[in-house]
């Protein structure tokens, strides 16, 4: 019996996030071992093919082709960075084969309007603003961003800068490439600004970020009792992040689209249980958008009753799935234009650690304010 | 900008001098004696960073143990590649020696990095440092793990020097690099010395990898940029020249601390960061081909 | 027909502390054959490396057929004609003994690869390297490097001809073909300045004698008067006169 | 004479199997070759300036990439076709390899190397820092070659290309400027005694093999239609360098398939996942050691030592 | 009765091609033997194979009662053998101070000894000192090869391999080097064994005397010897 061929994209190797990558891609291998042992998809066996893409759009593009012409892979989901997924978004389209993109958060993916592609995380645009209503509320005024040069990093202080612009916060932002590993002389710089900034944006992924974030804890800049720090990389939501960290952690924000067990259904918790089981570790936001990832797609086949690309395109058009982060949907609305099959409803949360060793389940919930785990807007050391 | 924060621009940039100085000496070291580029110094550095983080994270051993059993290990790991790879070089039997050394390390730090990845997987680890916690200077504030790093990549930088000035081992080696045939002449073994080097200029490696460890992070890649720094350095400085490593090191660190911070489009200073030194290196060959302390040769 | 070919004057070279060459003055004329010797350490390997454009000069002024030497690239004065040999030789080890001698004989690009093929057979003939045209240059022995140098500078037709040691390491038989090539050559018009501390060679081949001491000139004269010069005995000769 | 129809013979059957490739094999192998023919003129290229003149440079992959960016820009921003765009980025590869060659003069060996890494790095670092026009490691999208090419056009017209620019070096490196090239290599000074202008021809000797690393990128980049700082990374300069080395870096045609086979071989070890990259160094590292001349040159020295031999018999 | 004993050597620089062919050398104790003979025959190859450099393929060499056939260059300084070769064997990015200190290498933890063997030098070769701070490759050839000549007798071998002694020496010089030489052998009974092309002065100082032709003897005998029967030999080349 032939088995159904989806495709899966991560980065494993660098310069890729390769935690990113691998959390990415045990959340599918999660999905696809649950889907067998329930009997697979059409009464077929599914088979998972996950290639490296190195977070490099071209090797992408050539993990992409791979999968879709020499595999015959039914639909592809996956990726962990926007310029890998903005990439194989024309060759999706090429190949006619369906992209269901996950941890990739540049406008642009969806705002390329690919019929083919469709996401299941937040855009920029989505999270950003939600962060920077969060600061709004925190009454931040003086936000200093260092991010990396990409897509990413780009967009972070793009949304940042637009959604604070009527509030008179200033927002000074720096770049760097993604492999610079000492920040001391931005931090030294920030510490002896007038005034000293009360908000950090550490717009970086992988060890880097972890770096940053130690080197400023180090300075005694931030967190500190004048200036908090907010790590937009999904890293701080890996339990490896205290190993790294340490006490240094405690008071670290963060804003994962997702967090295991909310909402509070049986399939996210049964998610959790099964993914802790096997790999030995917490789920996270990242896993579950892998889960979510080919669940999605076999929704889809399931759906349309036949792998034809044409029939399980539409059918993703159509779908509803109560995934382990909600019910998701791909709107076909063109206004503003990265909201095409884009995913509307994904959580997104603003978190800060309290104590250190905590899961991303167990910090505050700082945002949304119907969430929230706390009084506080934002916790002091 | 203040006083304090000059200094304070001043003293990290003197810090992270005395880290690129240690990364670059075993470089200076190797190809003293050998004439080779070591282009997988980067990756030895980063074995050390394993090796300290295996010794203290997972053994127990104390953090001075653990730079130890780097150093070793390191030293060992240099000896086996030097016996295995770099021999051909000095003993007649590469056709090209120069090109081949170049390569052959070259693909060596490709199998290394790559063995890393697969080995270690991608996470970061941070192993316990030698010392933790801030230190105040006045009003300037130094972490422990920098300050120790610093401090024993100094001493270290002291010894190694007067080692290769007044020891009849450091002269074998300087011997060794400038003529194999005479000194073999005179009863140095070329082979034992070749060993030697290689082996100290990686357990050099591994030192550095060790302390830089905890405050950089353990993580296969970690020794791929402060490996071109140190390349940037040595060549600054004189292939060969330790001193002039040193100085390479001390400029390329001041440069770097305040070029980011003066120039004017603070996005641009940062993501530029990493290319000041090598427009610097450029800049220098340019003006002076030998580098800083290198010296002319007779031509004919 | 003679007439001043090489003109050197008040030729200064220092390194460092050392003054190599203390305002040298020397004419050569068109088709002459000139020794110049003087004991180790004098300047006249530097006095060479300077007029074949390797060193710069810290004052005075060279003319090669009224045309100033001084800041000219080494390639650019050997495509003018001046040829030199090295006195630690320089051949190129990982090229066959044929190629060696093709690369003077078509870096001017007169002549076709046949024809350059064609000579250089021919000299190594002359100079028993024919077996050897196709091994690597690096299986020479010492001796046969200086030959090859040799022949390699003949083939690229210089008007005038530096050579450094040409003799060192090279067999009585060989030296001998040395000669007559070079005397053939002179006769030819080829001015040749040869550096050698081989007495019988010098006094042998050289119609002028230039003896360099310290940086300084301290003879110039035929070998007969060299050869009887108190300063050059003193300094140069010693008790062996000639004793090569 | 009949070791050369013997081996004019052998290319000629290489060649014929190039040709017959894309009719027996998919869409996903045909794509992949036609990459492998950017890495055999890349790795051809370095093997020009590193096996004949002797200069180690680790600038190529980042010249490949600055004829990519050249190109694709060109074609962007002045409205230029493609092909032009090819000639664009080719001319800029080309001149910055001759103010590269002409400024690193007087370097050589390791000196070189490291600052050919300089330069490497100053031109990736600026690719991605310059986001506005680059739009950095997102990559930029860059306009196709041929307008609806089809796999297979595409492989035939890199496959041209690929045999057009070795027969280019091929003819170049057995002209006298061959012989100038290795002269200077073995002894500059030695060279510049014989009337070689060593200064011209080692520049010359750059920008020709930049220029050629540009055309191989700007394909590449038509053809990906796809390009990212990446590229010009030393990780890639890695691979094309282990290309070289395989092949043989003593000639350019063996370089050139070195760079064919080590990506098919590359993707033929995808099944071995993150350990391919660890098998691919290893490979790398013993032939290096065990082969200096690489697979082609040592296979090529076998047989021709074989014919000698047979002929002697006779 | 320490001599030099190569018996039917063949040698040379691949396994399968023999540069020497069924050589035979003795150099004699406190004797003084040249070798001469044309261009690429092999003089240079026997040095190098007697010293390590090179394995012979077959053949002995013995010196006094060790075997050769696996010397390690490194050991001959022990063995109280120095060798020059044809090509410069110096330190050249040391100073000549340096130079003369490395060449204590093998005997430097007898302090004295070292001492007073540097202090030689620098008695016997006056024009040293002016150089002693600079850099030993900036000298003139000359001065290099007169170096590198004072640097081997600096372990007072007692057999002394010498390739070439004179190339480059300018002829005061050259003849007070063969007069140590001649002293050596004559005064303090060292053993030298040295090739040279200098055919008149080399076969002058020598006892005894090989011409090879081609990886093999042609001619041997004493100084005498040759003075009376292979003159014409000698001077067949000579004019
Ligand atoms: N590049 C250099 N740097 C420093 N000193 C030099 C350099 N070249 C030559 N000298 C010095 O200049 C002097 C003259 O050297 P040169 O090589 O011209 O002598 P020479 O007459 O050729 O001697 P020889 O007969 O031994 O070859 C020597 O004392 C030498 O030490
Ligand atoms: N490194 C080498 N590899 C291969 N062959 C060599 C090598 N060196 C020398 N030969 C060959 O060995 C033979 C003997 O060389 P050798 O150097 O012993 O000659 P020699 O007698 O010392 O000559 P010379 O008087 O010119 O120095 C020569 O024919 C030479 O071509
Ligand atoms: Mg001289
Ligand atoms: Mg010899």
């Amino acid at each position: 019996q032939d088995a159904i061929k989806i495709g899966g994209i991560a980065p494993l190797s660098p310069p890729g996030g390769v935690q990113t990558g691998e959390s990415l891609r045990d959340g599918m291998i999660v999905a696809v071992e649950e889907l067998n042992a329930n009997g697979g998809i059409l009464g077929q066996p599914v088979e998972l093919i996950v290639e490296d893409t190195s977070g490099v759009p071209e090797k992408g593009v050539a993990a992409f082709e791979r999968l879709a012409t020499a595999e015959n892979v039914v639909g592809v989901t996956g990726s962990a960075h926007s310029a890998v997924c903005s990439a194989v978004g024309p060759v999706a389209q090429e190949t006619n084969t369906v992209f269901v993109a996950g941890e990739c958060w540049s406008d642009s993916v969806t705002a390329a309007q690919i019929p083919e592609v469709f996401r299941i995380t937040v855009a920029n645009s989505l999270v950003y603003s939600v962060a920077a209503d969060w600061v709004k509320e925190a009454g931040f005024e003086n936000i200093a961003i260092i991010s990396e040069n990409s897509d990413w990093g780009f967009g972070i202080i793009d949304v940042f800068t637009e959604n604070l612009k009527d509030t008179g916060a200033t927002v000074t932002s720096f770049t760097a490439e993604r492999t610079v590993s000492d920040f001391t002389p931005q931090l030294l710089q920030l510490k002896r600004a007038d005034p000293q900034p009360d908000l950090i944006v550490a717009g970086f992924t992988g060890s880097n970020l972890l770096l940053m974030l130690r080197q400023a804890y180090d300075l005694g800049l931030a967190p500190s009792p004048e200036t908090a720090i907010f790590a937009a990389g999904a890293d701080v939501l890996e339990p490896e992040f205290w190993d790294v960290m340490g006490d240094a952690g405690k008071y670290v924000i963060g804003n994962p689209a997702g967090l295991p067990g909310k909402p509070d259904t049986p399939l996210s918790r049964s998610f959790g249980e099964a993914y802790q089981q096997k790999f030995d570790r917490p789920a996270n936001a990242v896993a579950m958008e892998g889960y979510d990832g080919v669940m999605v797609l076999a929704e889809a086949i399931e759906a349309a009753g036949t792998t034809d690309s044409d029939a399980v395109e539409e059918a993703l058009r159509n779908l509803s799935w109560d995934g382990t982060r909600g019910t998701i949907f791909f709107p076909q609305t063109k206004e503003p234009a990265w909201a095409f099959q884009q995913w509307p409803e994904v959580p997104i949360f603003v978190i800060q650690y309290s104590e250190a060793n905590q899961t991303p389940s167990e910090a505050e919930i700082l945002w949304p304010k119907s969430q929230a785990t706390t009084d506080e807007i934002v916790l002091k050391p | 900008m203040s006083l304090v924060a000059i200094l304070e621009q001043a003293l990290n940039g003197l810090i992270v001098s005395s880290f690129y100085a240690l990364a670059a000496l075993g470089l200076a070291i190797i190809f003293g004696v050998l004439r080779v580029v070591n282009f997988a110094h980067g990756e030895l550095y980063m074995l050390g960073g394993y090796a300290y983080f295996l010794a203290v994270a997972s053994m127990g051993l104390p953090p001075v143990v653990g730079i130890v059993v780097a150093a070793a290990a390191l030293a060992a790991m240099g000896a086996l590649v030097e016996w295995l790879l770099i021999r051909p070089v000095y003993d007649g039997r590469a056709d090209r020696p120069e090109e081949y050394s170049i390569m052959i390390t070259f693909a060596l730090s490709i199998l290394l990095l790559n063995l890393a990845n697969s080995l270690f997987g991608p996470w970061p680890r941070r192993p316990e440092p030698l010392f933790r916690g801030g230190v105040e200077i006045g009003e300037l504030i130094v972490s422990g793990d920098r300050l120790a790093a610093a401090g024993v990549a100094v001493v270290l930088i002291a010894v190694l020097l007067a080692a290769l000035r007044y020891t009849w081992a450091g002269r074998a080696v300087r011997a060794v690099s400038q003529n194999r045939e005479a000194a073999a002449i005179f009863g140095i073994s070329v082979t034992r010395v070749g060993m030697l080097a290689f082996a100290t200029g990686a357990a050099l490696a591994g030192l550095a990898g060790a302390l830089m460890g905890p405050v950089f992070n353990v993580v296969p890649p970690m020794g791929v940029i402060p490996v071109i720094k140190a390349y940037v350095i040595v060549v600054l400085g004189g292939l060969g020249s330790i001193p002039g490593a040193i100085m390479g090191a001390i400029i390329l660190g001041q440069v770097e601390s305040f070029a980011t911070i003066l120039i004017p489009d603070p996005s641009r200073a940062l993501a530029y960061k990493d290319a000041y030194g090598l427009v610097l290196l450029v800049g220098i060959l340019l003006l002076r081909p030998q580098g800083l302390f290198g010296t002319k040769e007779r031509r004919a | 027909m003679m007439h001043e070919q090489l003109d050197i004057s008040g030729l200064v070279k220092r390194f460092g502390g050392l003054t190599a060459l203390n305002s040298v003055d020397m004419t050569v004329g068109s088709g002459e054959l000139l020794g110049l010797i003087g004991p180790n350490g004098s300047g006249k390997t530097t006095l060479l490396n300077i007029v074949s454009g390797y060193y710069k000069a810290d004052g005075g002024s060279i003319n090669f057929e009224r045309r100033p030497v001084l800041g000219h690239a080494p390639h650019q004065l050997a495509r003018q004609g001046i040829g030199r040999s090295f006195q630690v030789t320089k051949i190129f080890r990982r090229l066959t003994v044929l190629q060696n001698m093709l690369v003077a004989g078509l870096s001017d690009g007169a002549q076709s690869q046949s024809e350059a093929t064609d000579r250089a057979m021919g000299l190594l003939r002359d100079l028993k390297l024919e077996r050897l045209a196709h091994e690597r240059a690096s299986s020479l022995s010492g001796g046969q490097g200086k030959l090859l140098e040799f022949a390699r500078i003949m083939m690229l037709s210089p008007k005038i001809v530096l050579l450094d040691e040409p003799f060192g390491g090279v067999h009585p038989e060989l030296k001998r073909f040395m000669h007559d090539h070079i005397r053939k050559w002179n006769d030819s018009g080829v001015t040749i300045i040869l550096i050698s501390h081989d007495m019988g060679s010098i006094f042998d081949l050289c119609q002028r004698v230039v003896t360099l001491s310290y940086g300084d000139i301290i003879c110039d004269g035929t070998p007969e008067e060299t050869r009887n010069d108190p300063a050059v005995l003193d300094a140069y000769l010693g008790d062996h006169h000639g004793a090569a | 004479m009949k070791l050369q129809t013997l081996r004019l013979l052998g290319l000629g059957l290489i060649l014929l199997v190039f040709l017959a490739l894309p009719l027996l094999l998919g869409d996903y192998w045909v794509y992949t070759i036609t990459i492998g023919f950017y890495y055999a003129i890349l790795a051809a290229s370095w093997a020009l300036l590193v096996g004949y003149i002797g200069r180690i440079s680790f600038a190529q992959a980042a010249m490949a990439g600055l004829g990519g960016y050249a190109s694709a820009l060109s074609v962007q921003h002045a409205g230029l076709p493609p092909v032009l765009g090819l000639a664009a980025g080719v001319l800029v590869a080309g001149a910055l390899g001759f103010v590269i060659g002409r400024l690193t003069l007087r370097l050589h060996g390791a000196y070189l190397g490291l600052t050919t890494i300089a330069f490497a790095e100053i031109l990736r670092i600026t690719a991605t820092a310059e986001y506005q026009l680059t739009e950095g490691s997102r990559g930029l999208q860059v306009e196709p070659l041929l307008q609806d090419g089809s796999r297979s056009e595409y492989y035939y017209l890199f496959l041209a290309v690929t045999v057009a620019c070795l027969a280019l070096m091929t003819w170049l490196l057995r002209s006298r400027v061959g012989l100038f090239f290795q002269s200077i290599r073995e002894d500059e000074d030695g060279a510049a005694s014989l009337g070689v202008n060593v200064t011209l021809w080692k520049t010359v000797a750059f920008a020709i093999s930049t220029a050629f690393a540009g055309l191989a990128g700007g394909l590449y980049a038509h053809f990906v239609q796809l390009i990212t700082p990446s590229m010009m990374s030393l990780q890639e300069m890695g691979i094309v360098l282990a290309m070289a080395v395989i092949g043989g870096f003593h000639n350019v045609v063996f370089a050139a398939l070195g760079g064919v086979s080590l990506q098919v071989l590359l993707e033929g070890l995808r099944e071995l996942g993150e350990w391919r990259l660890v098998v691919f160094g290893l490979i790398t590292l013993l032939i290096l050691r065990l082969m200096p001349n690489g697979v082609f040159g040592t296979v090529a020295d076998v047989l021709t030592d074989r014919l000698r031999k047979s002929g002697d018999d006779k | 009765m320490a001599q030099l004993e190569v018996r039917n050597l063949h040698a040379g620089y691949s396994r399968d091609i023999d540069i020497l062919r069924g050589l035979d050398v003795t150099a004699r104790e406190s004797m003084l033997t040249t070798i001469i003979g044309a261009n690429g025959v092999g003089k240079s190859t026997l040095l190098k194979t007697i010293i390590g450099q090179l394995r012979p393929h077959t053949g002995t060499i013995r010196f006094g009662e060790r075997d050769m056939r696996d010397v390690n260059t490194r050991d001959l300084v022990n063995l109280g053998i120095a060798y020059v070769p044809q090509k410069h064997a110096i330190f050249p990015e040391m100073t000549v101070q340096e130079n003369v200190e490395m060449a204590t290498w093998a005997f430097r933890h007898e302090k004295p000894r070292a001492r007073s063997a540097v202090e030689r030098v620098f008695e016997r070769a006056p024009y040293l000192r002016e150089f002693r701070s600079k850099r030993a490759g900036l000298m003139s050839g000359g001065q290099q090869r007169l170096m590198q000549l004072e640097l081997a007798l600096m372990s007072d071998p007692e057999l002394l391999l010498i390739d070439e002694p004179t190339v480059g020496l300018d002829p005061k010089r050259a003849g007070q080097i063969y007069d140590h030489l001649r002293r050596l052998v004559t005064e303090e009974r060292r053993t030298i064994l040295m090739v040279d092309q200098n055919v008149i002065a080399g076969t002058d100082v020598a006892d005894y005397i090989y011409v090879l032709e081609l990886g093999a003897n042609k001619l041997e005998g004493t100084k005498k010897k040759f003075d009376e029967e292979y003159r014409d030999a000698i001077s067949e080349w000579l004019f």
